[in-house]
């Protein structure tokens, strides 16, 4: 009864949750392309770094230019503890997220004080600090990097399998409970809370919102989902080093996947990833001659995308388009059965 | 009935500037008092501090019996003191019904029920219609009663108007008022800040008078109009007693 | 040496000051965090760069030219692009200013390539040996150009008519929009004069950095520290918020680690936040 | 949505258990190291062409180097010299290199060079890129350049098979046991021995007073790796090691960084940069009107074109460690610079990196040539044989190339040069010194 009235409540995400999850599970089946399974894994590995930036960037409204940081963290408990350990990520991820979570409520409690562009500064300024510290850690490899690359241990315990399909079903798993994380999140009260100071602070507080608490619980959620990414895209590597994880441009490309796809909205940071890594990547392999063209166009994209999609590529998407379309399936196969 | 709000010697100061000084008084449970004064008297200044939005330089808020003087302002909206703004403070990109909803959470954990009471509330102060407009979408005068209506949803036991009636043409006007006897009548009691005075004296059993950050006097409202002090005081400060 | 420490300090400080009063300028005004000022210090320098090798200017001669030319630049940039994405969110704001730094960047990478050049016939070369100070005239050039540059900005900002109105539209738009100003124009011009100043700064910089496409991301975050350490959108405060950082940047390098330096940076610039929000002299 | 969380928790446990559990039970096959799985796969274009045609029309390889970001005048550079190549190969440019007088590949039926283009400007990026040139082009192998990229692009390689060879010089590259890897010159370690070699020998003949060494390392991957190195042998050597400076690369300025040399002023600084701190670095020196009595760079910016394009003559007396250098090969060496400055750079000088780099990818040609085959595994079994190249015909002057176990190549040596009147000359090894290495350097002012 009760399950009946949430699906009644969450119909038009559940329909669209499955379909698009179907398409994403089967249509890689009939992938054999190496090299478009590499760039759906990064998509997927991108989107959940989205999604989690969305929760604190998109719903609580706090502009944070510094998820690297977290992104960095889940890289490297991931890495490290492969290496001391040959532990496998599918438990040091989870030692990751609490680091991360831990981290985010120490740094969150002065930081989250900030008012937007104070905010967006420091935490960016927090991730050159981390860049530098990492750079000279000698525990860690300092510059040198962690490469962590066993071909001893069981594939399903280390994930690092011959070919891309396990991979890119585990990521695609980890994004599935990302995107339902998110959906709870948003039809919660911790989700209106977060709404509401991103709306107005000063109103929210007034009708009894603890702006601070709230702020700062966002802001650990989401260091936890980006470290997931984090992990995740360590152990495709299986190499990392501070100049791969930490540098400016990390910090805004997850922005941007967000962004592109629409902030404070459940699907906006998966479509974004999606279509902004596929063509980065693609575009690269295209102009790879005139070096720096595939930049410019994806610039001169995101631009355009900025200007006359301010909402994001999301807004492209009709509301329950996907049930419609499903309803029409549906007609269709009782009209041929 | 006992005092459900009262303000012991609260004063303000903004560096230098004196913007409260020494202003007490009760309000009783069940009532509906009004704060009247020039502009700039101070009437906001002193309502921020009773919300707790800034800090009081010195003297008390006690709010239904308890010392609420260090507490912050999430807090005593939990213990039930509601607030409005006098320059409407709305969601903007929230619909009209998610900005009631807000309010409604504020002792309720089901999102569900929040809404159950965001709907009846909307209903009460007759914005149902506007629903699922967002707030931005609304004009002042609907704005003023979002919040109003936000603040209810929060159940409070005092609420807090500022300057709810500032702008609003005749037929508004009475309508403003009648909601205002409306919610009385469910027991909440009403603080409102107005220089309107024809609309605090319709409805207030108490006014409070305060004239450049000082409390002139409190009293009935007949007490109040007929005082030459007060007249004087509005006239001096340019304004017209009477009504607008 | 703690003489020299200082003066370097002294220089690498008004030079951070005039990357961060162009981003100030445009925080203050506009309230964007222009994310593309330094490839307009990247594009003037190869300005400074070209006019050097086509008709033998000397960076310094040219810096009117290239302000000019730069003041134009962005007074294009503003009203093609900003002036639009300032109808939408604050964060688009902000990304539009990073695709169009990235766009600059990889379309002078097609364009001119990424060989490093450097302008090799200066006017002013070579060093002043004082004994207990070695003063670089490739550096005194920086220096000078920033205190001239920050003077007249302050001029331009108090005296003149149209300064008063970017400040003015600065406090409130609206109010100044009731008053008569063209805040559009404002907007416009306070745009403009940032990138202006960025063309300064690059031209100056030519003197001892050298230029290559990527040059302006490593100046970019400095930029942005001094403006918040400086505090919000104010000029002055960005222009003092440069020359903390440069003495913190030498004195750390010299006297503690070379390592940590960007992190004392850094660290110094968050203590400072997280005790006074709104930067040191944030109104 | 705490209960939410918990589950999120819990599933993904679940999940991880069964995937372990599924593993240890069923799929012994699949924990088979990557390079046995390979074969199994459906997609592996350079076996499939192996399939149908033997011998394959032309033979693509890889060319991985940065092409965006800060570091891509190397890349261009290299660019032209892989045109250079071609055009040997296929006789259109007459110059004494293998296979000019055969068109093609001999033993490949005369398959000819396509050299494909791939961006590593980062890491990860690398990895992608490594991933689409060998599975979507099936290049025959990859010649890439950073150890940190390297790192990554050595994934997909040993995943599916492919010859990478690389002049990341980094020691964590010999010491990772690949399989498919190979570097054809030297490494930070001989670099490293050579540099201190080199004083040792200056002292010992020369009679110069060197004692106390400065470290100056930038602090990424290659600086860092280059400071370890350079401590342990300075200590083998027993130098002292009076200053040892990191710093950061896109550093804004290194004014202190040379005023803490100034203060120690040590007989000789040794400098791991890139171009840019490099040449920033150099014009600092000037300002501050001090220059050590020996400057070392280890390749880097000091090996770079821009290097004296830029200094002009204030880049005298820096010397450098490199792998060539135009003077050390002969005719065949000067011939070649000539050619690459004349039709193929646009006046830009050919410098050691640049051959090196490059040369890898004749290097690999020649390796499928002696293999007869484009078989990963074949290539390598050549390659640990030992390739022949005709020393008349090797502009690199190396004195052989068999690939170690850890896939260093073991007949080969590092050189010192020095830059003087815009020209780099070959101080060290004596064998092949071109000219008497100036020591000490004078200073600024006595220039």
């Amino acid at each position: 009864m009760k399950l009946r009235a949430s699906y009644n409540r969450h119909r038009e995400f559940l329909t669209t949750f499955m379909i698009v999850m179907a398409v994403l599970i089967i249509v890689p089946m009939f992938i054999m392309r190496e090299f478009a399974m590499n760039v759906l894994i990064l998509c997927t590995i991108w989107s959940i770094m989205g999604i989690g930036w969305n929760i604190i960037g998109g719903y609580a409204g706090q502009i944070s230019n510094g998820h690297a940081l977290f992104y960095a963290i889940g890289a490297y408990v991931g890495a490290m503890t492969m290496k001391w350990f040959q532990m496998t990520p599918w438990i040091s991820m989870w030692i990751g997220v609490l680091l991360s979570m831990v981290i985010a409520f120490v740094i969150g409690t002065p930081l989250l004080r900030l008012r937007d562009h104070y905010f967006a500064i420091s935490t960016m300024a927090l991730v050159e600090c981390t860049r530098i510290i990492f750079l000279n850690w000698k525990l860690i490899g300092a510059a040198t990097g962690v490469s962590f690359f066993y071909k001893k241990l069981p594939t399903w315990y280390s994930w690092q399998f011959a070919n891309k399909h396990p991979f890119y079903y585990i990521s695609l798993g980890f994004m599935a409970l990302c995107i339902i994380l998110t959906k709870a999140i948003e039809s919660s009260k911790f989700g209106y809370y977060c709404r509401a100071i991103k709306a107005n602070q000063e109103s929210a507080e007034s009708s009894g919102i603890d702006a601070a608490k709230y702020k700062r619980r966002a802001y650990m959620i989401s260091a936890a989902v980006v470290s997931v990414g984090g992990a995740l895209h360590a152990q495709y590597l299986q190499y990392i080093d501070p100049a791969v994880l930490l540098p400016l441009s990390n910090s805004m490309l997850i922005v941007l996947v967000c962004v592109m796809g629409g902030v404070g909205t459940v699907w906006g940071p998966v479509l974004g990833a999606f279509l902004m890594i596929t063509i980065n990547e693609y575009a690269r392999s295209f102009f790879v001659q005139f070096s720096g063209l595939n930049l410019v166009i994806y610039g001169i994209l995101v631009i355009f995308i900025v200007l006359f999609l301010p909402k994001g590529l999301i807004s492209l998407v009709k509301k329950d388009t996907l049930i419609n379309i499903s309803r029409k399936l549906m007609k269709k196969l009782r009209a041929t059965s | 009935m006992g005092a459900l709000l009262e303000v012991r010697n609260a004063t303000k100061y903004f560096g230098g500037l004196k913007a409260n000084e020494d202003i007490s008084f009760e309000a009783e449970a069940g009532s509906i008092v009004g704060i009247v004064g020039p502009n700039g008297a101070g009437k906001t200044t002193l309502f921020n501090s009773i919300s707790r939005t800034h800090p009081l330089t010195s003297g008390q808020i006690i709010f239904n019996g308890e010392d609420v003087t260090k507490r912050k302002p999430f807090e005593v909206c939990k213990l039930g003191m509601g607030r409005t703004y006098q320059i409407p403070q709305a969601m903007e990109d929230m619909t009209t019904l998610e900005n009631i909803m807000v309010g409604a959470l504020c002792h309720r954990s089901s999102v569900k029920a929040a809404e159950e009471r965001a709907k009846e509330i909307s209903e009460f102060c007759d914005l149902s219609e506007f629903n699922n407009a967002t707030a931005s979408s609304l004009n002042v005068m609907q704005k003023k009663r979002l919040e109003i209506a936000r603040a209810l949803a929060g159940d409070p036991k005092l609420l807090l108007l500022d300057e709810t009636m500032a702008g609003l043409n005749g037929i508004e006007r009475t309508n403003a008022i009648n909601l205002i006897r409306k919610i009385n009548a469910n027991g909440i009691t009403i603080l409102m800040i107005e220089h309107v005075m024809k609309v605090v004296m319709s409805v207030s059993e108490k006014v409070v008078v305060i004239v450049s950050g000082r409390k002139l006097m409190e009293g009935n409202p007949n007490e109040v109009t007929s005082n030459p002090e007060v007249i004087n005081a509005y006239l001096g400060g340019g304004h017209n007693a009477g009504c607008q | 040496m703690l003489i020299q420490v200082l003066f370097e300090g002294l220089v690498m400080g008004t030079i951070y000051a005039l990357i961060a009063m162009g981003i100030a300028l445009v925080w203050g005004v506009t309230n964007i965090l222009s994310f593309s000022q330094g490839e307009f210090m990247m594009l003037s320098m190869y300005l400074a760069f070209y006019f050097n090798t086509l008709f033998g200017l000397d960076p310094v001669a040219s810096i009117p030219l290239v302000m000019a030319i730069m003041f134009l630049f962005g007074a294009i940039v503003y009203k093609t692009l900003i002036s639009r994405a300032l109808k939408g969110p604050k964060l688009s704001q902000r990304l539009i200013t990073f695709a169009l730094g990235m766009v600059i960047t990889n379309g002078m990478l097609m364009t001119v390539g990424g060989q490093y050049r450097s302008i090799p016939n200066l006017m002013f070369q070579g060093s002043i040996d004082l004994g207990f100070l070695m003063v670089s005239r490739q550096k005194l050039v920086p220096l000078a150009v920033s205190l001239i540059v920050t003077g007249l900005l302050f001029l331009f900002m108090d005296k003149t008519k149209v300064g008063k109105s970017i400040r003015a539209t600065a406090q409130d738009k609206e109010a100044a929009g009731l008053m008569g100003i063209n805040t559009e124009n404002a907007y416009m011009l306070a745009f403009g004069i940032s990138t202006a100043i960025a063309g300064a700064a690059g031209c100056s910089l030519t003197y001892y950095y050298y230029i290559y496409p990527a040059v302006g991301a490593p100046f970019l975050i400095f930029g942005f520290i001094a403006v918040c350490l400086g505090g919000f959108g104010n000029i002055a405060g960005a222009f003092l918020g440069g020359l903390i950082m440069g003495m913190v940047d030498l004195f750390t390098g010299s006297y503690l680690s070379t390592t940590y330096k960007y992190l004392a940076v850094c660290v110094i610039f968050m203590l400072t936040v997280s005790f006074k929000p709104k930067g040191l002299f944030g109104r | 949505m705490k209960k939410l969380l918990i589950w999120t928790l819990v599933i993904t446990m679940l999940l991880g258990t069964v995937g372990c559990a599924g593993n240890s039970g069923s799929s012994n096959g699949s924990t088979a190291t990557p390079a046995e799985a390979t074969p199994a796969e459906a997609e592996k274009p350079t076996d499939a062409n192996a399939e149908i045609t033997p011998e394959p029309e032309v033979v693509k390889i890889g060319l991985l180097f940065p092409l965006t970001g800060t570091n891509t005048q190397a890349a261009t550079e290299v660019q032209y010299m892989a045109k250079l190549y071609e055009d040997a190969i296929n006789g259109i440019v007459d110059i004494n290199l293998p296979f000019h007088d055969v068109e093609g590949l001999p033993n490949l039926g005369g398959a000819k060079i396509q050299i494909v283009l791939g961006d590593a400007v980062t890491p990860d990026i690398a990895m992608s890129e490594a991933e689409r040139l060998i599975t979507e082009e099936g290049v025959i192998g990859i010649v890439s350049t950073g150890s940190a990229n390297t790192k990554t692009i050595m994934v997909p390689a040993e995943k599916y098979g492919c010859i990478v060879l690389t002049e990341g010089t980094s020691q964590s590259l010999t010491e990772a046991e690949y399989t498919y890897w190979g570097r054809s010159f030297p490494g930070d370690d001989s670099f490293c021995r050579d540099t201190f070699a080199f004083m040792d020998y200056m002292q010992k003949e020369e009679g110069a007073d060197i004692k106390n060494v400065a470290l100056v390392c930038e602090d990424t991957e290659f600086g860092a790796n280059m400071a370890n190195t350079l401590r342990q042998y300075a200590a083998e050597y027993n130098f002292n090691v009076v200053e040892d400076i990191s710093y950061s690369a896109t550093a804004s300025n290194v004014t202190s960084e040379v005023l803490r040399l100034k203060k120690a002023d040590p007989d000789c600084i040794i400098m791991s940069s890139y171009i840019a701190d490099s040449l920033l670095f150099m014009s600092t020196y000037k300002e501050q009107n001090y220059f050590p009595k020996m400057l070392i760079g280890q390749r880097g910016g000091f090996s770079a074109s821009d290097f004296i394009t830029n200094l002009g003559d204030a880049s005298n007396y820096c010397l450098s460690t490199a792998r060539w250098n135009p003077d050390v090969s002969g005719e065949l060496g000067l011939e070649l610079a000539a050619l690459f400055k004349e039709k193929y750079s646009g006046g830009i000088d050919l410098v050691g990196d640049v051959l090196t780099d490059s040369w890898n990818i004749y290097m690999l040609a020649i390796i499928a040539n002696q293999a007869g085959s484009t078989d990963p595994d074949a290539m390598r079994a050549a390659m640990s044989e030992g390739i022949y190249v005709d020393p008349a015909q090797d502009p690199t002057g190396s004195l052989g190339y068999k690939y170690a176990e850890n896939g260093q190549n073991e007949e080969t040596s590092a050189i010192v040069i020095q830059m003087m009147d815009k020209a780099r000359h070959t101080v060290y090894p004596a064998a092949v010194a071109s000219t008497e290495c100036v020591y000490p350097a004078p200073n600024w002012d006595a220039r």
